[in-house]
């Protein structure tokens, strides 16, 4: 298992398609030592805000720094858990109101290393990862998206 | 010196500052870009960011390398 | 909320395809105060046991009871957390290794509500519902499935 | 009395007992319903099974009811 890791590109132009996921399920049915898969999907809510309904979020990034930082966060995860696998994937760009943001993935042969490490990988990523994502507004306002 | 420093910028201070990059006179710890900053886009004391230096958080009033990456980043909102 | 909900069908006959994961979560793009869906997969592994390796699972229900108990397990998650929608799907008859056998499904306005729920949900499906798996090995003969 | 009982058997218990529905004279406890099965297929005193009552799990002794649907069920091995 000690095979050298390297940052890999966690950004996903646009929203993420439903299909997109039933790939990366798809790609592990050959994995036959995997008992159970955790999946966090994130999608945008038509938030009321006090100018406006939300419509999408435009999201940035500082992708080097998140990059780097996905690449820790793995490691960590992968350190703490048993896991056979783990993806993240999270857009850059436009994503409209019902479409998907951010898509974790993790795969274990027993359920609660999956389950555990797939909880702790989102929060992670929402507090630590340089991505903003910028609220469009119906009205042509905006509002800069805050994590609870 | 004619050292120069490049400050990137994002999100909601990028917008306040109106470009993406500053290209600034060096400035040796991350105190005396916050002052330069203040001084020059005075918004930005009530705006809470962080400042990394080579991609790594700055913790504290911190130097900064000649040369080094600086990039002043509001508060995360990812997923 | 107070629509009255029975009893729903959650099994489905031989393994779950990944595009029945896709097909669901699209299904969800039009319901824009979610924000978050939890998924639970489960995938028959492997497993090298005394007298053989694992090849398959058979899967065999008291399906009256079992649809009863999940129509109760749903109504108390459904109190417990603030949800937007639950899905659970099982497989019946034969499922190969490497194959889905489980899918749960929970979607929140706020992701903690989705992943706590999934997390219970995917507990009390294993612990309560009447449901065994006889895992066939490669030696022709078989095993009866023990959850941990 | 020729009241009938009908019990559904599942899993390692229906395997052991080589038939998935069993149709016996009236037995009005669980109890009395355990020790005849363990008269007969005595196999089944050396495996752990727990028995429904109209699809409820049976805690301790609990009376049959007539015409109750009763059913022998193997620890649980979904998902």
């Amino acid at each position: 298992m000690e095979k050298q890791r390297t940052p890999k590109n966690i950004f996903v132009q646009g929203p993420i398609s439903p299909e997109k996921i039933a790939q990366s399920v798809a790609n592990h049915q050959s994995k036959t030592d995997i008992g159970g898969h955790s999946i966090f999907l994130g999608q945008v809510r038509k938030d009321q805000k006090e100018n406006g309904t939300v419509v999408a979020i435009e999201y940035t990034a500082y992708e080097e720094m998140a990059l780097q930082k996905a690449f820790e966060i793995r490691e960590d995860i992968f350190a703490k858990y048993p896991l056979t696998c783990m993806h993240i994937y999270h857009s850059l760009g436009r994503v409209e109101v019902g479409q998907l943001c951010l898509f974790v993935f993790t795969s274990s042969k027993h359920r609660r290393a999956a389950m555990d490490a797939c909880d702790e990988l989102v929060e992670r990523i929402k507090a630590e990862l340089p991505v903003w994502g910028k609220e469009l507004l119906d009205t042509d306002e905006h509002v800069w998206k805050v994590n609870q | 010196m004619d050292q120069k420093i490049r400050i990137r910028t994002f999100g909601m201070i990028a917008e306040e500052i109106g470009q993406s990059e500053l290209v600034l006179d060096q400035l040796d710890s991350t105190e005396r870009l916050k002052e330069f900053l203040y001084s020059q886009f005075p918004k930005l004391q009530s705006m809470k960011f962080s400042i990394a230096v080579n991609q790594q958080l700055a913790q504290g009033d911190e130097k900064i390398p000649e040369g080094a990456e600086v990039a002043l980043l509001p508060p995360f909102s990812g997923g």
